[in-house]
């Protein structure tokens, strides 16, 4: 892929873009961080770059949300609406995780007095 | 009935983005968040409540944000400043007077 | 709190204003007369009631009467107008390069006994000019003035609190 | 109301917004950064029943009307922990 | 050291996305399936919100299995909370009058407002989740203004239960006596966008609402009181 | 076809996902009335949803039963796909659930019990719904389902180790899944569908560099919960600091569940009908890995816990090479594992609580303390190594019988890894036989048998582990056509969409 | 009377006697001694029906026979017989032990399975019945704690590894002939390639050399024989062991054939030149390394390694006296192994289970039968003539010689010289020289232990007289690879190159005798001394140096040491380590710290899409 190609990317996905960016700062954050806080935080921000990624999957240009909340509206310009029942069951899910590892990280302060994943390493090898 | 909803949005968002500038500009907690609620009450009150006129459909709901919106927004707030005073944000120096401490005594009484 | 014993005409009081707030709302929700939404809509609204109208009795809700009604009207009227000119004072000292303020902690004392009473004279101090209400105990409130005039409880009572305390009196009068 | 008072209109919230994200970011205290969120929730409120004129969609009232109270509880919730309350 | 190699892997994946995206042109996907919901949904569901059908018809097992995660985090956390035995009473400043008295005003307006968005679900961008997380956030202000005022226990496990078994039951009726399929849509459909309309949506929403609400408001409860 | 309600031949398989779940959205209510009812429940439910995957069994070798959920047509609906893979692993499932429930009965005492009972539902109901479904994206509903419940129930007890592995797992498992769902989003975004036959179907017309992305995507997610070197780090921590109970289920049910979705996706979706030679390596090196892990542990749930990854390189091997025998001895490896496994950490789990530890060295002398449970062990550890007359023998016959079909020197040599592998878990399952045995236990050496609740499953468990390792044709003849089921995308695809 | 019959009594009386033994251990050793002499019945009742083949199960599609060839039915008469005497011989050497029930159901379940591995038709069943045998046998070994477990650790892992060996052998030929049945096999391999042969040959090789303990993989046999129970040390000795013999003979010259075994490789490469090569060094460096044991039975258990070099380079060498020497050889074995190891765990059995050579001394008189035993029993092994030994290392050397293997009769002859040296010492320290203070009331053997001991001594004679008897069966085993049959009598064997006569052997011994008699009546009377008289020239003797085999070898021992130290086991101990290291290592993958998990994760993908990308892989 050349320089073009790229421009040419950019120009055109810019959703994507930005949906993947929140992705990858999310994993980067798992990777690198080492408080459990901050890694819960860095999968809520993956989750959300992958919900956002599913929203701008189902997207028409020009799209409107896909109710017929009156007679007027055409069925030709709606956006799909396929992605956003997943994004939504995908939220709900994610928002189940973060809750439950929002209480699991509290559990471990509990045990370990620290969130400072190098040193909570008791099960290992 | 159009150019009446227009200014009266306009107003609102005059007093939105005044009580904006005044949460950037003013010196301490306390005094930005008079001037927040203030304005966003206000501005958000009328903002909403022209979009209602524009839109005569829309009224009632919108009379509904409005009314929501000048309930909670003053609790919020005062929620907020009362934070900042137990916890005891500091006051900036223009300040004349402090009696928190003479409420405080009564508190405990 | 202390558990009081609540006559049964206080529990109609609360229940008739859940009830007309809670259906109030729903028809400025819905913004629609069809039969479908009113039933459910009254249905709804008289179960919430229902079930939650002991959360308004504790607010000390007033029996309802021409001349209380009338005060409301005069008191949302001078609110709406205090508010008005509070925005504008605010607009002045924040556009103001000098930012004229002189700003401090005063207390004030209130008569008001009901909660709910309290509550909108507390909100109603936060809205309009140069006030806010930063804590309430009692019949004691702490109040951040912009422009502080006075230092002494009587005067500041007076000042900031008095002009709707007036009303409010009336409107929740035992 | 017309395309350029749109703009304008617009311009001006997305501007109070803009501030107050600058008092958000420069605090200095966890107060400052509360008060300033709350003024913004405020604004994006008026905003989202802005939009909703604009788009003409009458759903977006709903979603004014979620977002200002999630945002009131939201800002209670903070107010709270502010103070130690929770 | 850690960060450098990360970067690098991320740069790798990325790589392959990009090769891929570049096949899923923005703003125009492919939506044979989605367009089939938009056309026909209806007629074959009665609910003018089409994601609502999505949700609820076509992909109500899906939703089915929502609720069931959501269920399972509510219970896992107090699973994981109520393990903890040396709860210490900390000191707790109590909420203003303001706040407090506001609270108490606001909490049958914002449930009210919950159940009009779940009612509503197939006609607005509401439904059961939207709404059962409003209802949520009342139970939180309560709880936020009023201290030590918690959810009934006993209560939100009953409404709980309830909404799930409310959900199955329906499908259980499509499948016994409906279309014979599980989940199907065997009510009358209704005249669209009246509020009775879109056959079990609604039925199924006011279950969700139910659930999710009392699930979230407990999730919350037991975040705030349990984890000292 | 598609038009049945609750019962047609066999017991509607939906009602396997759906009876359970009921249940447990009851449990709540239940235990309202009476908690020494709750903990029946799995038990209750699990046999009945035993006897309607029995129930199936003939009808899915005919062909299978498709089940439209809400009565659209696929793809324009969710639907069940209730083949002979469907249906053996619900079996399965619905066995193992209601042996380990029976298990659970006495042998959770302390903490949150009408939890555990409900997120114990949901978990085998998450599992359940991984293998009927027969849309990907609900796959992945169900699939959080499995994950989340496994989350919790690894830190059931709250203690230290507990909560710590609940949350590695837990970072892991999220991640995975995260990348489950991006792999599942440009699928949609490339074909715009979820139903798996449909997008089976178009994806054989598609360019094959474009579809690795999300296979890949998919692979590595699922490869979280299949256990997959070097995915599976969370799964000696989980499976150790879990209740036996739960470690049973979690090496039993979930892994292979995991390695299930792997392979549906691989086979069917992807219609990759050669061999792998990427995950023939994988396989191996899983395996050996697995077994050198565990071979020098000395706690014992951990050593089966390692033991359980060896396994999966097993079973990834077998279904890596992709011949309908390979296949069918993969899925005979995972009934073979469930059982074994299972058994062993039922009897650990006693072994535990009688000892006090988990240390190997603290079970000297059992044998003479807990004949029977010892003896359960005993068995279970030498299926698990593959001798005869037990149930791992003729799984890992087929293995290798199919792995050396293949007729290549590296085969061979693959083959050989394999066995060598099987040499370390030997010699680490005896090592543990002779301390139960041949070890003078110090301290008290008064008979203290596990009590009869917890036998009874383990004695079913031995039982069907000899019965089947001696008359392997009683599963052999749906792992035929589970086999071909999976292979097969062509019948796959025409079977769901007509 | 048909197979499965028999191995259905085998098996169902191993568990019948375990469950009676909760009944009551005298009924238990009834049944125990009833169903292994019924066993020995049944199979002696099967020599007419040799060829008989039964379809008795079908197992993953495939057909499981069992068969009766003349090699099976010599083995397993020799199992069930030789597993009688021993199961006669616990009764009493395990009364009061704990774990009886478990012991008897073992010993019988290891000999079930030894019938099962002789009569199976087929590969499967073989393995089957092969994988029954190694864990019972392995729980057996591991049966007397304390140091039993590292042996029977040891004894498992090298069982494992020829199992799975032999696997991958049975499986593929299974793939390449779709069949598994070894008399079907045996007419379709004869025409596969010889990489193919080799192949197969190595890894069932493997498997068989593990379990015949060949050098270099003996190293499991001498701890488990030393710390098994003595009377399943027998066992283990004089059949288990041997099942490697039975294994080979079935590979080399049923499956694949003795044409193609035999010429197999080119030179001196030939398979079963390297084969032979290493039976010789198998004779030789073990019955060295045994002559340095202070440990009764471990000195046994090196001979045990020794004497399968015999066997393994009989059969090897591929011609048909070399076979009947190496499959006499192993019957042979046998007898006077289970033999000696009876006499020693008499003597334990006596002692308190005493096994030092050094603190033992002087019992002829006080267990004169466990003598006899013993001294028949070394005769045996040494190949004094007369004996059944003779017999078959004469058959051994003489093809060795008559082919041109002077260099292999040499090592083999050399084997016997240590073989002489060692039992000495082994007779000496256990029954003659001093008797020590604390084993002065020792008592005699029970008369359960004494009758299998006399039984067997006879044997050795009986077979050593009259070798005709064996042999014949032998014969038909050999006729039966094909090779031409010899020329038996019942005192011997007629061949062209040269034959036995036993009587004419008896006659010359029995005259010898007799001359020696004379001459020794003839000549002064000996003194003879009680042998609690520890007088030295009036000088008391210490009591450690009542043995003047303490050092029985000591200037010997220390030439020859450093050379002995069995290398081949300090190398697997290594092996062993190094494997622990490495899985230590491998270990340390699971850091503990979920950032690196987290790291595998996405490294997994990134490896994966970048294969793809880069390479395309799919
Ligand atoms: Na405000
Ligand atoms: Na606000």
């Amino acid at each position: 892929m050349d320089i073009q190609g790229v421009i040419h990317f950019m120009q055109n996905y810019t959703y994507y873009i930005g949906a993947f960016g929140l992705i990858f700062i999310g994993l980067f954050i798992m990777l690198v961080k080492r408080n459990l806080i901050k890694v819960i935080l860095g999968l809520s921000i993956l989750e959300t770059g992958v919900n956002l990624f599913l929203v701008s999957v189902g997207y028409i240009s020009k799209g409107t949300a896909p109710i017929f909340s009156n007679a007027s509206i055409e069925g030709k310009s709606m956006v799909d609406p396929v992605p956003q029942a997943l994004v939504l069951t995908a939220i709900v899910i994610g928002v189940a995780v973060l809750a439950l590892a929002l209480s699991l990280a509290v559990r471990l302060y509990q045990h370990y007095g620290t969130l400072d994943l190098r040193q909570i390493r008791e099960q290992r090898w | 009935m159009n150019g009446f909803g227009t200014i009266i949005t306009g107003i609102g968002v005059l007093f939105l983005f005044l009580g904006n500038l005044g949460v950037l500009r003013l010196p301490d907690v306390y005094n930005r968040i008079q001037a927040g609620t203030k304005c966003t009450t206000l501005g958000a009150f009328l903002a909403i409540l022209g979009i209602g006129i524009l839109e005569p459909s829309w009224f009632w709901k919108a009379c509904l944000i409005a009314l929501f919106v000048m309930a909670t927004n003053p609790i919020s707030s005062h929620a907020i400043a009362r934070a900042s005073n137990k916890i005891g944000v500091p006051l900036c120096h223009k300040t004349v007077v402090d009696q928190t401490k003479d409420f405080k005594k009564d508190r405990k009484t | 709190m202390p558990e009081v014993k609540y006559k049964t005409i206080h529990r109609m009081r609360s229940f008739a204003y859940l009830f007309f707030i809670l259906f109030i709302s729903w028809l400025a929700l819905t913004s629609s007369f069809q039969w479908q939404e009113l039933s459910i809509g009254v249905f709804i609204s008289f179960a919430l009631s229902l079930v939650l109208h002991k959360n308004y009795l504790a607010l000390g809700f007033p029996p309802l009467s021409i001349k209380r009604l009338v005060f409301i009207i005069i008191y949302m009227i001078m609110l709406f107008k205090e508010i008005v000119v509070a925005n504008i004072d605010v607009a002045y000292r924040v556009i103001h390069p000098k930012m004229p303020i002189k700003p401090g902690i005063v207390l004030i004392k209130t008569g008001l006994k009901q909660d709910i009473a309290k509550m909108i004279l507390a909100n109603s101090i936060t809205l309009t000019p140069g006030t806010f209400t930063l804590d309430i105990l009692g019949d004691t409130l702490l109040i951040h003035w912009i422009n502080v005039q006075s230092q002494k409880t009587d005067e500041t009572t007076k000042m900031i609190g008095e002009r709707f305390e007036k009303y409010l009196r009336v409107i929740f009068a035992e | 109301m017309s395309g350029t008072i749109i703009f304008i209109y617009l311009a001006f919230i997305g501007a109070g917004i803009f501030l107050c994200l600058l008092r958000m970011l420069k605090g200095p205290t966890a107060s400052d950064r509360a008060v300033a969120v709350d003024t913004i929730t405020t604004t994006v409120v008026a905003l989202l029943v802005f939009l909703g004129f604009v788009f003409k969609r009458y759903v977006y009232l709903d979603v004014a009307l979620v977002y200002s109270l999630l945002a009131f509880v939201g800002l209670v919730a903070i107010a709270r922990f502010l103070e130690k309350g929770i | 050291m850690r960060s450098i190699i990360s970067i690098f892997l991320l740069v790798v994946i990325a790589w392959g996305m990009i090769t891929v995206l570049q096949e899923i042109p923005f703003g125009s996907s492919e939506t044979r399936v989605g367009q089939r919901y938009i056309d026909q949904g209806r007629e074959e569901t009665g609910a003018a919100n089409i994601v609502t059908s999505v949700v609820l018809n076509y992909r109500g097992f899906d939703t089915l299995g929502e609720i069931t995660v959501l269920f399972v985090a509510a219970i896992g956390l107090g699973a994981v909370l109520s393990t903890n035995r040396k709860k210490k009473k900390r000191e707790i400043e109590s909420a203003s009058l303001v706040l407090y008295t506001g609270c108490r005003f606001l909490f049958p307006l914002i449930l009210l407002f919950g159940a009009y968005i779940f009612i509503h679900g197939h006609l607005t961008p509401g439904g059961g989740f939207q709404g059962g997380a409003i209802v949520a956030s009342a139970f939180v202000l309560v709880y936020l203004g009023c201290r030590g005022r918690r959810i009934s226990e006993t209560g939100s496990k009953a409404v709980e239960s309830l909404g799930g078994l409310i959900f199955i039951g329906i499908g259980l009726a499509g499948l016994a006596v409906g279309g014979r399929y599980f989940l199907s849509n065997f009510l009358p459909k209704g005249e669209l966008n009246t509020l009775f309309s879109a056959g079990v949506i609604p039925i199924l929403y006011i279950a969700i609402g139910f659930k999710v609400g009392s699930e979230l408001a407990g999730v919350i409860d037991h975040l705030i009181e349990d984890s000292e | 076809m598609n038009d049945f309600g609750l019962f047609l031949n066999g017991i509607n398989p939906v009602l396997f996902i759906v009876v359970p779940l009921g249940f447990a959205f009851g449990i709540p209510l239940l235990g309202m009335i009476s908690k020494k009812i709750v903990k029946w429940v799995p038990v209750f439910v699990y046999s009945f949803v035993l006897v309607g995957a029995l129930s199936n069994i003939p009808d899915v070798l005919d062909k299978p039963i498709i089940i439209q959920i809400g009565g659209f047509v696929p793809p324009f609906g969710i639907n069940l796909v209730a083949g002979p893979v469907g249906i053996l692993f619900s079996a399965l499932i619905a066995f193992a659930g209601l042996m380990v429930s029976i298990y659970a009965v006495v042998y959770i005492k302390e903490g949150p019990e009408v939890r555990y009972h409900i997120l114990y539902l949901l978990l085998l109901t998450g599992a359940m719904g991984v293998v009927l479904t027969g849309d990907i994206f609900n796959l992945f509903v169900f699939f959080e389902i499995l994950c989340i419940s496994s989350y919790t129930l690894v830190g059931y007890f709250g203690n230290k180790s507990g909560i710590e592995s609940a949350v590695k797992y837990l970072i892991q498992g999220a991640i995975g899944s995260s990348l489950l769902l991006i792999g599942i989003g440009l699928l949609y975004g490339l074909f715009g569908t979820l139903n798996m036959a449909d997008l089976a179907r178009q994806i054989s017309s598609a360019d094959p560099v474009t579809v690795f992305i999300p296979m890949a995507l998919m692979i590595t997610g699922l490869g979280v919960e299949a256990a997959l070197f070097p995915l599976n780090a969370w799964l000696p921590d989980a499976h150790s600091s879990a209740p036996s109970s739960i470690s049973a289920i979690l090496s039993g049910i979930a892994i292979e569940v995991g390695l299930y979705a792997v392979i549906r996706i691989l086979f069917t979706i992807f219609g990759i009908s050669d061999f792998i030679m990427f995950f023939v390596f994988l396989g191996v090196l899983t395996l050996l890995i697995g077994e050198m892990c565990a071979f020098s542990q000395n706690n014992i749930k951990r050593m089966l816990a390692y033991s359980s990854i060896g396994q999966i390189g097993l079973m990834v091997f077998a279904f890596a090479i992709a011949t309908s025998h390979a296949v069918a001895g993969g899925l005979f490896q995972m009934i073979s594992h469930t059982l074994g496994k299972g058994l062993l950490f039922m009897a650990a789990g006693y072994m535990i609580i009688r000892s006090g530890s988990m240390k190997t060295a603290s079970f000297e002398g059992m044998g003479k303390r807990m004949p029977l449970t010892c003896v359960a062990f005993t068995i279970g550890a030498f299926s698990i190594v593959g001798l005869p007359p037990f149930i791992g023998f003729p799984s890992k016959f087929l293995i290798i019988q199919s792995a050396l079909a293949k007729g290549t020197v590296l085969f061979t040599i693959l083959t050989g890894l394999v066995l060598m592998g099987t040499v370390i878990e030997g010699a680490y399952f005896f090592r543990i036989v002779q301390v139960i045995y041949f070890k003078k236990g110090n301290g008290d050496s008064e008979r203290n048998e596990a009590p009869i609740a917890a036998l009874i499953p383990m004695f079913l468990f031995t039982a069907v582990i000899i019965i089947i390792g001696i008359y392997p044709k009683f599963v052999l003849g749906i792992l035929d056509s589970a086999a071909s089921e999976l292979l097969n995308q062509i019948d796959y695809i025409r079977s769901v969409l007509g | 009377m048909s197979l499965e019959l028999l191995l259905a009594a085998a098996f169902g009386g191993s568990l019948l006697t375990y469950l009676l033994g909760k009944i009551s251990s005298g009924l238990r050793d009834g049944f125990a001694v009833f169903v292994s002499v019924i066993l020995v019945a049944m199979i002696a009742g099967l020599y007419g029906k040799i060829g008989a083949v039964t379809s008795y199960y079908h197992f993953m599609g495939l057909e499981l026979t069992l068969r009766i060839s003349p090699l099976s039915w010599f083995f397993a008469m020799a199992v069930s017989t030789l597993g009688a005497l021993s199961v006669i011989f616990s009764l009493s050497y395990m009364r009061d032990r704990e774990r009886t029930d478990f012991y008897y159901l073992m010993m019988l379940l290891i000999n079930a399975s030894m019938l099962g591995i002789v009569f199976s038709g087929d590969l499967v069943s073989f393995f089957i019945f092969w994988e029954m045998m190694s864990w019972s046998t392995f729980l057996l070994i591991s049966y007397n704690r304390g140091s039993a477990l590292a042996a029977g650790m040891k004894y498992i892992v090298f069982s494992i590894i020829g199992s799975m060996a032999m696997l991958i052998g049975m499986l593929s030929l299974y793939a390449v002939y779709q069949t598994v049945n070894i008399y079907m096999l045996s007419n379709l391999v004869s025409s596969a390639s010889p990489g193919y042969l080799l192949f197969l040959l190595i890894v069932f090789g493997t498997a068989f050399a593990i379990k015949n303990a060949i050098m270099p993989l003996h190293t499991w046999l001498p701890d488990a024989y030393a710390e098994a129970p003595s009377p399943f040390t027998a066992v283990l000795s004089g059949m288990l062991t041997r099942m490697g013999v039975y294994g080979f003979l079935m590979i080399m010259y049923v499956i694949i054939g003795s044409v193609q075994t035999l010429n197999m490789g080119y030179g001196l490469l030939k398979f079963n030149y390297i084969l032979a090569w290493l039976g010789a060094v198998t004779i030789v460096i073990p019955t060295f390394i045994a002559m340095l044991q202070n440990d009764a039975k471990k000195l046994l258990a090196w001979h045990g390694i020794g004497q399968g070099g015999y066997m393994v380079l009989g059969i090897a060498y591929g011609t048909n006296l070399g076979l009947a020497g190496g499959i006499f050889h192993t019957l042979n074995h046998a007898i006077y192994i289970v033999l000696l190891f009876m006499s020693v765990a008499a003597v334990q059995y006596r002692t308190g289970g005493e096994r030092d050579l050094n603190s033992m001394g002087g019992l002829i008189k006080k267990m004169p039968i466990a003598f006899i035993g013993a001294l028949f029993g070394i005769s045996g092994l040494i190949g004094l003539p007369l004996t059944n030994g003779f017999v078959s290392k004469w058959l051994i050397y003489k093809t060795l010689i008559l082919n041109g293997s002077p260099f292999l009769a040499f090592t083999a002859l050399i084997g016997t010289w240590g073989t002489i040296l060692s039992v000495y010492k082994f007779l000496h320290n256990l029954f003659l020289g001093q008797l020590p203070e604390k084993y002065k009331d020792i008592k005699k053997s029970p008369v359960n232990m004494q009758i299998p001991i006399v039984i067997l001594s006879l044997t050795i004679l009986l077979f050593g007289i009259l070798p005709g008897l064996p042999l014949k069966v032998i014969n038909s085993i050999i006729a039966s690879f094909g090779f031409k049959s010899l020329n038996v009598t019942l005192w011997g064997i007629v061949s062209e190159t040269g034959s036995l006569n036993t009587i004419n052997l008896f006659a010359a011994i029995l005259t010898g005798c007799v001359i020696i008699w004379l001459i020794l009546k003839t000549g002064p009377k000996s003194v003879s001394a009680s042998q609690e008289n520890t007088y030295a020239a009036g000088a008391s003797i210490p009591e450690g140096k009542y043995h003047y085999t303490v050092d029985f070898y000591n200037p010997f021992y220390r030439m020859i040491k450093p050379y002995l130290k069995d290398f081949m086991d300090i190398f697997y101990f290594k092996l062993a380590g190094w494997t622990q290291t490495l899985c230590n290592i491998v270990r340390k993958t699971y850091t503990g710290y979920v950032g690196h998990y987290v790291t595998y994760i996405v490294l997994f993908l990134a490896v994966l899409i970048f294969m793809q990308l880069k390479w395309s892989l799919w």
